[in-house]
């Protein structure tokens, strides 16, 4: 094999990098590195200008090896592989260095430790570089079929939205009906749509569609294999389990409002009730002559310090309802900010002000005080605004509770294998590049279960659910990462650990035609984890992308440059 | 063939229905290991010297494509048999065990722990050796021992005659010590990670035959290394090989523990 | 043949639709006025709440959008005309003259060296110059030059013409004329986006009156790397640190005079921008003037904490009456009620302020509902009534998203552009009217 | 001799720790700069024998660090590395090497104060236990 030639590029990302490394430094030092041919450095390298700088590079020196040092891989990383193809170099032989969010941005008041640890990660990435074999995606096929987990607002907007376009849809819900949280809520707000409409609609899509297969009362219990070929078991109250086979799911298992431990007396004065019991009261036409809302009951508290978003739009809307039914109705928003964000909420604030919806201002450290009087209700407050303490008397003290997950969240991100944050919110690939999707390819989120949505907004998300998890089936196949595993059938001794160690039971021990036994394989399923690499005693079994002399020549490049420096 | 030759072949070939049996035998003054199919005469058997017959099977069982053999198995082999025939190595049905008992000079000589087979047809069972050193090192502070084992590390020539008689080591053509990557070429004696290496690989495999520590040149206490690694695996999993059935811990998962989430394991 | 759909706005929201229908199959034309697409994230130096840098995050997705092979871009062009109905819709989108032929310009940027001409740049908001040919950003997609027709001597006065003579790839061509394209296109999605209001119009803000009064796009090209400051926090009066910064949240924005919407993202950016100023001058001192702060998204109240806790930042819950510069022109008095006093008014002298302007439909989407026909809402943003499909426009087969359709920030852009290729697959494909 | 700067070797996953410590790097929590991570797809891709040859060639400590029990990636990955490094450690007790300078440790795609802390914490503990003294003993 000829001698490698590789090319090194460093990245200023603008002062981000710059600002704790001495990038010029780092490109002199990757000169000094075995089979470097050339080393620059870039303001942007993920720039048009950046990548074309590479590419020339690779052309002019006939690179046939790239390693880039910059931000992180996880979201730059097939930008900068494809840019390789673009300049004739296969993309797998390509390394990526982290050194902004892994050291400039860490370490920004240590520039000189920061720079010897660049110079030190691209010494191991070049010599991991050095060792890359060309690689190529395989393709597998994908099963048009989608499943959506949730039949609230975001997952019957997901439905329909795959239904429509064609496409085969199971939707699977806990309940014995379709709508979620919304069943209890007749109005939606801030433009007072009747709430049947939006489901009704909905569900009529769906249910008139034969592409479409709702499973109500039903759950799922289990989820295997991979994106274009999982496979789900859906478990209904009476009937057997049932196995669905899909190409893409998607999460949209709502969330619960928070229940108050006793605060303002819940639970104690029947007058004291949540947002959701307001809802379920007007919906039966029973409308207070006086109501005192309390917002942020349980949040933007220590402990929970989210904002549940929607809270005082709700508030707003049962404001305005109330006074519409009672026009002469007492009714009191108390609050700590009011999120009415955008047009039409902002302008429902004005409209519930205009119609004497009164809202006071109120801080963490002076509560209102909530406390019989006679068959109803008293509440004082301190206005921060008046500066001074009201009371007031009321039929009913309405919590603004936060919603918060479900509670077998933890069980479900599990058995789908998808993160949740701190708070128990499905955690997204990534905020802004990829907001409805899991990392994990084929399984996309939205609504509630991501975070508290408005209605509109949970039907948007859903829509743009549907629209990410219809994208491999409408293309049919799926590329697979080269990074998954492979034997050495001489060096391979058949002893079986790679086999127990495999958590897709994707090897299995053969019999090749000589009769030698070695472990083999299945690329299809194999996810590319390297369980087995790390089970097998002599480097029989290797992962693409991650041989065991590519890692362990990264070891020495730590040692020869670190120790030496330090000797 | 002496009388323990007749007694072995009766046991083999009547009463157990082997097709074959392996056995140490006596050659003018030397032990040697010896295969006799049915009726042919096994020699006059000797039993007083430790011969690693499994290795000897290893290597002869591709060639035996059908039929049973016996084996002259003191618990060491036993339990070496086990491990190999859980890795696939050999199909236990076409495996006979005769049992041998170790005298009480080779217990103490192997400083064996467990010198008795599951079924015995030879020898005296006798009781456990003790092994002291192994003990004495764990008393030591971590500097002492760690002086005590560079200093014995130091004497390695790197001649692989640990892993080429050790009957559970059976990647033999492809064993990763070989390998660059990991133990750097031209150093003698090699670093230390040639033998935590090898400590870590017959971590779920080692069944204490001393086969190691005897066939080491430089006399380096390799019994009691893995005596001290096995003992780990006792404390941590409850687990010691050569048992017929038990998976090795390292290669299972959680699933049997408690799922604690926040596990720092150390 | 696949269908054809044409995206205008090339800011984040339409580059989205545009790749989500062009992985879908969707044969895409991608329409943006401005010679690069981008839009105003393309200017942002940061974005909140994990405070990454935006280009990072951006460009990837330029540079896919530019490359995809079902994607055509049409940069510095405008919609003519919109005929027809769905899904038969004739598009006409007028290719601006750039006097540059774009298969030969390599935007190496010679010719921007020698011309003569200074014309204010819009990408960096007016803080500097740009030249009559220019690059709006380094990272513009596509890398080419654009020359402004308006204040180019050679196409005004037939005078000059040096940019001609350094070009070595001879890419430059005076005689280029506008050039109309016509598409047959199944649906259209609407992104244009929004533009900051012009705050002079507010004179009681002091924006043109105190130097030291800026905007917060022209805050985030003094912070942005790639800026006119280099990263720098200085002030324009004199240039120096400014010691004590404030911040003027809803100006014009929740006004009855003005604009009665909230334009969402401002009590979020202003947080972003007092901490990125807090660790480019660690020892200022910025207050943030705001009414209700709006922290609604995924980790923005633990965002708006570290504001507090870790720069000290404080939030002065109050709206200021008067901006006024300070003594000899530099600095900013600012007149605001104090809270929990009954009303009585303070002035308080600041090194540098801030304003927060209300964000209105971009300039393009009035021309646009001529052209389309579409229905705006009472603040100018393009109706979606049917909360059913909230990115459906008043015409069948035209959807909007992102900033066009009601202020969001750049998540809830890039979750609306992809609802936006959800419906525009659902009506093509036959289904859900 | 200046004081002791030491040099760390870490794995981390990369669809927890890895994005773990970008989310550190993005919150830019500050953190001693002695570790060098190398990506893996997951932390039972790890081969103790890494360990063994950075250990016996003078690294001073090496840090592994994958998802949280339940939370891998590929189900039960991180179930085969909580069962093997144990081991690994008692082993390099067992040869007089300090076992702490081995660590294994979960941290999530969510949690960047973890990722700070266990660096800052570990670092701190190599500076406490000294230099690898196999570093000068050259076998």
């Amino acid at each position: 094999m000829l001698m490698p030639r590789i090319g090194v590029f460093i990245c200023h990302c603008g002062h981000n990098i710059a600002s704790a490394v001495d990038v010029e430094k780092v490109a002199e030092f990757a000169k000094t590195l075995p089979d470097v041919v050339v080393a620059a450095h870039n303001m942007y390298s993920c720039s048009e200008e950046g990548l074309g700088a590479i590419r020339r590079s690779i052309e002019e020196n006939k690179l046939d090896r790239v390693v880039v040092a910059a931000c992180t891989p996880r979201t730059h990383e097939p930008l900068f592989r494809r840019n390789c193809e673009r300049a004739g170099v296969n993309k797998y032989l390509f390394e990526f260095v982290n050194i902004r969010e892994h050291v400039s941005w860490i370490h920004a008041k240590e520039p000189l430790a920061a720079t010897e640890k660049a110079k030190m990660l691209v010494a191991m990435g070049v010599a991991k570089a050095a060792l890359l074999q060309p690689q190529e995606e395989t393709e597998s096929g994908v099963i048009p079929v989608a499943v959506v987990i949730g039949g609230g607002i975001a997952g019957l907007s997901a439905a329909s939205a795959l239904v429509s376009q064609g496409i085969e849809t199971h939707l699977i819900e806990k309940e014995p009906q379709l709508g979620g949280i919304l069943k209890d809520i007749a109005v939606i707000g801030p433009e007072m749509v009747k709430t049947k409409e939006i489901i009704d609609g909905m569900v009529k899509e769906i249910g008139s569609s034969p592409k479409a297969h709702v499973h109500l009362s039903s759950r799922m219990t289990e989820l295997t294999g991979f994106v274009g070929n999982f496979e789900i078991t859906v478990t209904a109250a009476d009937k057997c389990a049932e196995k669905i086979k899909a190409g893409t799911v998607i999460v949209a298992t709502g969330g619960q409002e928070w229940s108050p431990q006793g605060e303002f007396g819940y639970g104690k004065m029947p007058g004291v009730i949540t947002q959701l019991e307001l809802e379920r009261r007007l919906a039966k036409g029973e409308f207070p002559d006086s109501a005192v809302f309390i917002q942020c009951v349980g949040a933007r508290v220590p402990g929970r310090e989210y904002c549940s978003r929607f809270c005082c739009n709700a508030s707003i809307k049962n404001a305005i309802r109330i006074m519409e039914a009672r026009p002469e109705a007492q009714v009191s928003i108390l609050h700590r900010d009011i999120m009415s964000y955008g047009t039409t909420a902002e302008r429902a604030y004005h409209d519930a002000a205009e119609k004497g919806v009164r809202f006071m201002r109120y801080g963490l450290e002076s509560l209102p005080k909530v406390d019989k009087l006679g068959d109803n209700l008293h509440v004082d407050v301190y206005d921060e605004t008046l500066d001074d303490t009201i009371g007031m008397s009321t039929d009913v003290v309405v919590l603004a509770a936060p919603m918060v997950p479900i509670d077998n969240v933890k069980d479900l991100a599990m058995m789908l294998k998808v993160p949740v944050d701190k708070l128990g919110f499905f955690l997204e690939a990534h905020v802004k590049l990829r907001p409805v999707e899991f990392a994990t390819e084929g399984i996309f989120i939205c609504g509630t279960a991501r975070w508290p949505s408005s209605v509109s907004e949970c039907i948007s998300q859903g829509l743009g659910a549907a629209a990410k998890a219809s994208i491999p089936i409408r293309r049919g196949k799926v590329k697979i990462e080269p990074i998954t595993a492979y034997s050495d059938p001489e060096k391979c001794i058949a002893c079986g650990n790679c086999v127990q160690a495999c958590p897709y039971q994707a090897i299995e021990i053969v019999t090749s035609k000589e009769g030698k036994r070695y472990a083999q394989v299945t690329e299809a399923k194999c996810k590319g984890c390297g369980n087995c690499v790390a089970a097998c005693h002599n480097d029989a079994m290797q992962q693409k992308g991650f041989n065991t002399t590519q890692l362990s020549a990264m070891i020495d490049a730590l040692i020869k440059n670190a120790l030496e420096v330090v000797q | 063939m002496n009388d323990l030759g007749k007694a072995l072949a009766k046991i083999a070939f009547e009463e157990r229905g082997a097709d074959f049996l392996l056995a140490a035998r006596d050659e003018s003054g030397n032990v040697a290991p010896v295969l006799v199919s049915k009726g042919e005469d096994v020699g006059d058997v000797r039993i007083d010297v430790p011969y690693q017959l499994v290795m000897v099977l290893t290597k002869l069982y591709p060639w035996l494509e059908k039929g049973k053999v016996a084996i002259v198995t003191r618990r060491c082999d036993e339990k070496a048999l086990n491990e190999l025939t859980k890795r696939g190595i050999f199909d236990a049905k076409r495996i006979i065990k005769v049992g041998l008992a170790c005298s009480k000079e080779q217990v103490a000589k192997c400083r064996c722990s467990d010198p008795v087979p599951s079924r015995v047809d030879f020898g005296e069972p006798q009781k456990a050796a003790q092994d002291e050193l192994s003990d004495r090192l764990l008393k030591m502070t971590a500097e002492d021992r760690m002086k005590f084992w560079i200093r014995q590390f130091r004497k390695c020539n790197k001649c692989f005659g640990c892993t080429t008689n050790c009957p559970v080591c059976f990647c033999d053509h492809s064993c990763v010590l070989e390998e660059r990557e990991l133990v750097a070429e031209k150093s003698i004696p090699p670093g230390v990670v040639f033998h935590l290496v090898r400590s870590f690989h017959l971590a779920d495999k080692c069944i204490e035959c001393g086969e190691c520590e005897r066939s080491c040149p430089a006399d380096i206490p390799l019994l009691t290394l893995r005596k001290m690694v096995n003992a780990d695996m006792k404390e941590l999993y409850k687990y010691s090989a050569g048992d017929e059935k038990a998976v090795s811990p390292l290669l299972t998962t959680l699933e049997g523990e408690k799922l604690e989430d926040d596990a720092d394991v150390c | 043949m696949k269908d054809k759909v044409v995206v205008v706005g090339g800011g984040i929201a339409g580059i989205q639709a545009a790749l989500d229908l062009g992985d879908m199959g969707f044969e895409v034309h991608l329409v943006e006025k401005s010679p690069s697409i981008g839009g105003h994230m393309a200017q942002l130096d940061k974005t909140f709440p994990t405070n990454d840098c935006s280009l990072c995050i951006l460009s990837p997705k330029m540079i896919m959008c530019a490359d995809h092979e079902n994607i055509k871009l049409h940069t510095y062009s405008e919609i003519d005309g919109v005929s027809g109905d769905f899904p038969h819709f004739k598009v006409k989108i007028r290719e601006k003259a750039r006097y540059i032929d774009i298969s030969r310009c390599t935007g190496c940027g010679d010719c921007t060296v020698k011309c003569p001409v200074k014309v204010p740049s819009e990408y960096e908001e007016g803080l500097t110059n740009r030249k009559a040919i220019y690059l709006p950003f380094p990272q513009a997609v596509p890398r080419k030059v654009t020359i402004d027709a308006a204040h180019c001597r050679m196409i005004t006065q037939k005078k000059c013409g040096v940019c001609k003579k350094v070009c070595q790839a001879g890419a430059i061509d005076y005689d280029q004329k506008d050039k109309v394209i016509d598409i047959d296109a199944s649906a259209l999605v609407i992104a244009s986006g929004y533009d900051q209001m012009d705050v002079s119009l507010l004179p009681q803000f002091g924006f043109g009156i105190a130097k030291d009064v800026v905007t917060s796009l022209q805050f985030e090209r003094i912070l942005s790397a790639s800026g006119p400051t280099g990263g720098h926090l200085v002030r324009p009066s004199d240039g120096t640190e400014p010691k004590t910064l404030a911040f003027i949240q809803c100006v014009g924005s929740r006004d009855a005079k003005c604009h009665v919407y909230c334009s969402s993202v401002c009590c979020m950016y202003a947080t972003k921008e007092s901490i990125l100023a807090g660790e480019h001058a660690p020892n200022v001192k910025t207050s943030i003037f705001y009414m209700d702060m709006r922290a609604v998204g995924k980790n923005f109240q633990e965002f708006v904490q570290r504001a507090k806790k870790s720069y000290g930042v404080r939030y002065v819950q109050s709206r200021p009456a008067k901006l006024q510069p300070s003594k000899d022109g530099k600095g900013v008095l600012i007149n605001y009620e104090k809270k929990g006093t009954g009303g009585d008014v303070a002035q308080e002298e600041f090194d540098m302020a801030v304003l927060c302007p209300a964000l209105e439909p971009s300039k393009s989407a009035s021309r646009l509902a001529e052209s389309t026909g579409l229905k705006v809402d009472p603040d100018g943003f393009f109706a979606t009534p049917d909360l059913k499909h909230p990115v459906d426009s008043t015409s069948k087969g035209i959807v909007v998203c992102g900033f066009a359709s009601t202020p969001m920030d750049i998540p809830d852009a890039v979750t609306q552009a992809s609802s936006a290729a959800a419906r525009v697959a659902e009506m093509i494909s036959g289904g859900g009217c | 001799m200046s004081e002791f700067n030491p040099t760390i070797l870490a794995f981390c996953c990369n669809w927890c720790s890895y994005a773990g410590a970008d989310l550190a790097g993005v919150s830019r929590l500050q953190m001693p700069p002695n570790v060098h991570v190398i990506r893996v797809m997951c932390s039972a891709a790890v081969k103790p024998e890494y360990a063994f040859k950075a250990l016996s060639e003078g690294i001073d400590g090496v840090l592994v660090l994958g998802c949280h029990i339940g939370d891998c990636h590929y189900l039960t990955g991180n179930h085969r590395t909580k069962k093997r490094f144990p081991v690994a450690q008692r082993i390099l007790r067992d040869v007089g090497i300090d076992e702490r300078r081995l660590r294994l440790d979960w941290v999530s795609a969510a949690e960047g104060e973890k990722f700070q802390q266990v660096i800052t914490e570990f670092v701190s503990d190599i500076k406490k236990i000294g230099p690898n003294p196999l570093k000068e003993v050259k076998l």
